[in-house]
């Protein structure tokens, strides 16, 4: 097992035994330099500061819901800046802003699922290479799968990631995906946030035995522990693993060790399940530690930390705007998008829905 | 025992079984408490049921009162929930799943289909299958999408499931009751925008079975169920000020249907017209309304009207009015019945 | 290219389109070929259909003449099966899945129902879908359970999903061509009990659009598709020497529903009799059911007769002739409807 | 990982790497005994020829279809015989004759499935703690997690074996019900005949990492793979696997590495897609393997044998007579079994069914 970056992760200790036998045509990719590790420290803080914005909105009644993903910027932006944006895409779950602004997805676009505008989020999901949000918990695990294979049997070197929560890997299709990519051969990385809930469930819970890394094993294929609030060890892992799964064409899993800091979702009430010692065991913030990091590296200066700041807000404050202005879709589309072409029964229902309904 | 207990044993079934009001949540949570203080078989499992006491607080407190034993969260996996059940139904208990949203039905339909509904069968009797499957259904909170389903069709169809919708407090209770003391599977399809809704429920005044006359009327009935019985109620009310008279025939049942309370209803009024979320196409208001036009077939003065969902993907909250039946489209059906000349 | 390679090809390909005599069994997999050969972005895999050519053979001998890249088998999972024809046509692919009998569908029915059928509308048109899952289906070979399941309802009422079976060699050919070219997931219901049937196959008459009416008459209308269009053929001849001239249609489509045709037959024979081997309730017959006493109020003589599978669970072999509609029952539905006085 | 008598077990050099880790509470189950190795023998052997004398029916028209076993005697019988038919619980597949003869299944009964008389066969599943036949692959192994749970809340020491092979282990239900298990504590013994052949697809092509055993450690269970031809072995492996569910609540998976000799079932080739080459990397039969004990230890003479061969020839053909002879169920049950009580539905459906077809 491949273990990176383990600075502070008390899970890892409850001993996964994933062997790294599979591991091979690995091409380490050149470690963060400067200007990526102050583009992902923006990212993270932006990330941060939108998510709470959120948070906030909500509770404004300006969007209906959200499930708030602070905690794991480091897992969602270090994963995301490790694979390329030209080729690569992106299956992520509900909870994958930080993922979404790193890939650089239209965030109004993004924004639109939270808000009730559209299922599944209003940008171009082929143009960005960035799957719509998923409901359905594993459900676009084996998507990543299918289009991972489907590009290798094109001859290209791109890779899928797929984002799953520890919870998700209970699924029954997250199995089939894992199996599916290691016997078909299918270049897809597993990137697993085990952010030590579902919901109200804790990891021990859910995932027996503890770590969703630790079934790669039984696969024959790789897995990773990487603990997930270190920014540098999870772009390091990802790299690694995108590297792995382009030169060999096979799958891996990555397991980033992180904490839900916040609720599941707004409307969630933590206190009903876990305790303050259980949230306090989620130990430094990423942002802190990556802050850290740049401070000691002395690659961040006062001047240029107001000045991400100052960006961040200004975009956040476009984006609240955005959001509160968003033409409402039109009904009609309900109808449009069924099938490529519609129906006669379609057609009718369409009338009726025109004739009956006061629209917008 | 005394005869002082028993008489204060008396005294406080009786105190118990006051009417009480209740939002439906907190019928169903009650229901749920009765079952399990009176059957120690009842099992009461699902995906933050326990300590939670699942998203919509339907199951609060059971797991504290009741013990994790008895009450208890799963992994996230719904297939696994329900094979779960059938295991511990065949292990003569009587356990009560949840499944979180209507849309996560669909990992587990399999488990649900070939399995659960077919275990009687395929035993040949030898085990009964009081599995109850509680699912948070239809729509109208707004939610994310596959939070919004409206299933009736996909269990109806299925020989050897029984499926059930309350729309009252008070029903609530006594269904959910009928549904766990079942000897065969129930789909019990909670109305999710019903939740909130207070009434009386009156533990000592069962009412389980068929159909349930909301209110009678003599010129077109209104078939519904679930979330949409309020909703035509209210039409009832507006088109009374029309001089209109609508009967509001509440199925509750949708499998076994109460087809002679259908047939009855009709018979009388000789105009229908069925109201469900659900999809029109093969929707549950097909085999209804398939069902007055050949029964009611001499009586029925207009073609059965269905006002219903569209053949689209349910759509995100933004659009779900669009989608839903309104009153101005269940308006409309009304008139288009009433208005028909053969 | 030289004139005489030109030439050739095109007598070639004359030569090749001349009609052939085929099993339904190898009209699929000269569709198949033929959709392989002409279009290389076609892939088609599954459990089996690979090495062995598919328990049907209908795969049989493309992986040899394709590659295993662009035929081949997946490891033993529904789920994954269709998921990895989701993420397929993602890159570009035309997947055309397999997925080995009916009963087994159920496995993937989450992929199908809650992605599949909702990527067009998720991604708001940024994704075609142009996903095939052939599915062996129906009765009447004496197969293990959950081999001979009648699924048409729990496709025809997912919004996003097409449905579509053949009842001969020639239709099912150019309906699974037509399936494996649309944008659309096409759920493609391959009667098993008419795969050895032999018929006419001409590829140069393309016939894919809306039902089929297998044979005129006035009396009455009976409404089959797949499996059921030879027996009530078969009846049809039977009537036929009662002088009762019976009008058989078969749909061919279950979604979209050719309702136009329907409607005009009925009309015209003012009777309508459905035939399907699926339970009765809430079965695929009480959407057509419901439709015709709508369309056809005025005209319709008797009520719409439903002669299917009854609601319980398929049963074995030994018992599958009491199960799905045989001539009798058909005959017996025809003379009740023909009977009906009002 | 626990290996026990691999004397003949290719697959097995392939790697899979199982730890024993959690294998605790143990309790040594007293190895067969003279009594019960002759047991044994008669059981194979007697399996052995009911499992051709069915092929052989099925050629003669006298049942519909039929998967045989035949190489899979050890596995089934040994299995069978180490758990307790008066407090455990079997759930099987479709291709498990040799389990149902060791259980004492009423065997006219469990014929009936292959007869097309009733799906799922006409034994008493209750009375004889052995689930109805399984038409779908892996759909009754959570059913066993279960029942397994549901014992042990009940305070009893039962313990459930669900069986399953190569191929069921890629559905996504085979995932859930392992993770139930441990997550759950339910007392299971996941028995997988590894037959290396889920219909047309051999391991490789099926199995990522080559063993389900292997994924244990991934779930934090024991894992034990077993040279599933070995009756021997077999029987020790699931007693151990067993005492070990049995006083510690929880799961364990037993592998038992053996092969598919016959077809998938009576309608399959398998000239299509396997090679003589491939059917003798079967290995040594399992019934003579255990002769060759019987004979080694002494136990077995040419009396016994002959015995053994003639009850054998006996019960066979009072089988082929009592299927031969079966009553058809009446169609009317199919009316009678879908709830307890009817409905007027179905009262209505089956008045319409006696009045309009012709019934035996
Ligand atoms: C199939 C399915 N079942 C249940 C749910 C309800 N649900 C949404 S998120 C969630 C918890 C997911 O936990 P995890 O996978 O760890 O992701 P996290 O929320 O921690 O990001 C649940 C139960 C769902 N969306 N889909
Ligand atoms: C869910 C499901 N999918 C497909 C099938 C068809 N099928 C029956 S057996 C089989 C192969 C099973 O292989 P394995 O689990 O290794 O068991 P074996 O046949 O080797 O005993 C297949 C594909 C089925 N019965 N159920
Ligand atoms: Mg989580
Ligand atoms: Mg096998």
């Amino acid at each position: 097992m491949t273990r990176l970056g383990l600075r502070n992760c008390k899970a890892l200790e409850r001993g996964a035994s994933v062997t790294d036998d599979a591991l091979e045509g690995d091409t380490l990719v050149a470690p963060l330099n400067e200007a990526l590790l102050k583009r992902a420290y923006e990212l993270m803080y932006f990330t941060r500061l939108l998510d709470s914005a959120l948070v906030t909105w909500q509770r404004q009644g300006l969007i209906p819901a959200y499930p708030p993903m602070i905690g794991q910027e480091a897992a969602q932006v270090g994963s995301a800046l490790a694979l390329d944006r030209d080729r690569d895409f992106v299956f992520p779950t509900y909870r994958e802003l930080g993922v979404a602004v790193a890939w650089g997805v239209d965030l109004s676009g993004y924004l639109a699922n939270h808000s009730g505008h559209w299922h599944g989020g209003r940008w171009n999901a082929a143009e960005s290479r960035f799957a719509p949000i998923q409901a359905v918990v594993g459900g676009g695990v084996t998507h990543a799968v299918g289009w991972a294979l489907g590009r290798r049997l094109d001859g290209a070197s791109a890779v899928a990631i797929a984002y799953l929560g520890d919870g998700a890997s209970s699924e029954g299709d997250v199995h089939e995906a894992m199996n599916f990519a290691a016997v078909l051969r299918a270049p897809v990385v597993f990137f697993v946030q085990n952010n030590r809930w579902s919901l109200s469930v804790p990891l021990e819970r859910q995932v027996a035995g503890g770590s969703v890394a630790a079934r790669a094993a039984g696969y024959g294929i790789p897995g990773v522990v990487v603990d997930g609030d270190d920014l540098l060890a999870v772009y390091q892992a990802t790299s690694d693993a995108a590297a792995h799964a382009r030169s060999t064409g096979g799958p891996i899993i990555v397991e980033a060790m992180t904490y839900r800091r916040g609720p599941h979702a707004t409307s969630d009430d933590t206190g009903r399940y876990r305790t303050i010692d259980d949230e306090l065991s989620a130990g430094e913030d990423p942002l802190d530690r990556l802050l850290a990091t740049l401070h000691e590296a002395g690659i961040a200066d006062d001047a240029w930390l107001a000045e991400v700041a100052q960006n961040a807000e200004v975009r956040v404050e476009e984006l609240r705007l955005s959001t509160a202005g968003t033409e409402p879709i039109h009904g009609a589309e309900m109808f449009d998008l069924v099938f490529a072409e519609s129906t006669p029964q379609l057609q009718r229902q369409q009338a009726h829905w025109r004739e009956e309904s006061d629209h917008v | 025992m005394s005869d002082a207990t028993v008489t204060q044993r008396t005294e406080d079934d009786a105190l118990a079984l006051q009417p009480i009001e209740l939002s439906m949540q907190g019928a169903l949570n009650l229901a749920l408490r009765d079952a399990l203080a009176s059957d120690d078989r009842v099992l009461v499992f699902g995906e933050d049921v326990g300590v939670l006491g699942g998203v919509f607080r339907v199951t609060d407190g059971l797991q504290a009162d009741f013990g994790a034993d008895r009450v208890f969260d799963t992994p996230l996996a719904e297939a696994g929930i329900i094979g779960l059940g059938i295991g511990l139904a065949m292990a003569g208990w009587r356990p009560v799943a949840e499944i979180q949203f209507d849309g996560f039905v669909f990992p587990a339909y399999d488990q649900l289909v070939s399995q659960a509904a077919r275990i009687r069968t395929r035993t040949r009797g030898a085990f009964d299958m009081p599995l109850t499957v509680r699912v948070p259904s239809f729509g109208g909170i707004r939610a994310p999408e596959l939070h919004g389903e409206s299933l009736e069709t996909y269990f109806m169809h299925v020989p050897g499931l029984k499926v059930v919708t309350p729309s009252t407090p008070h029903d609530a209770y006594h269904l959910l009751r009928a549904s766990i003391a079942s000897p065969d599977p129930v789909i019990f399809m909670e109305p999710k925008s019903r939740y909130w809704n207070r009434g009386v429920v009156d533990r000592s005044r069962p009412d389980a079975i068929g159909a349930r006359l909301v209110r009678p009327g003599k010129h077109v009935t209104l078939i519904c169920w679930g979330s949409m019985v309020a909703r035509c109620e209210q039409v009832a009310e507006l088109a009374a000020e029309d001089g209109i008279e609508v009967e509001v025939l509440d199925l509750r049942w949708l499998t076994p249907l109460d087809e002679d309370a259908i047939a009855r209803s009709v018979e009388h009024t000789r105009r229908a017209v069925i109201v469900h979320e659900a999809p029109l196409t093969a929707g549950p208001g097909a085999e209804i309304a398939a069902l007055i036009s050949s029964r009611c077939f001499r009586s029925l003065k207009a073609p059965v009207e269905r006002v219903t969902g569209f053949d689209v993907p349910t759509p995100a909250g933004d659009l779900e009015d669009e989608f839903i039946p309104n009153i101005d489209r269940i308006m409309f059906g009304l008139q288009r019945v009433l208005e028909f000349r053969a």
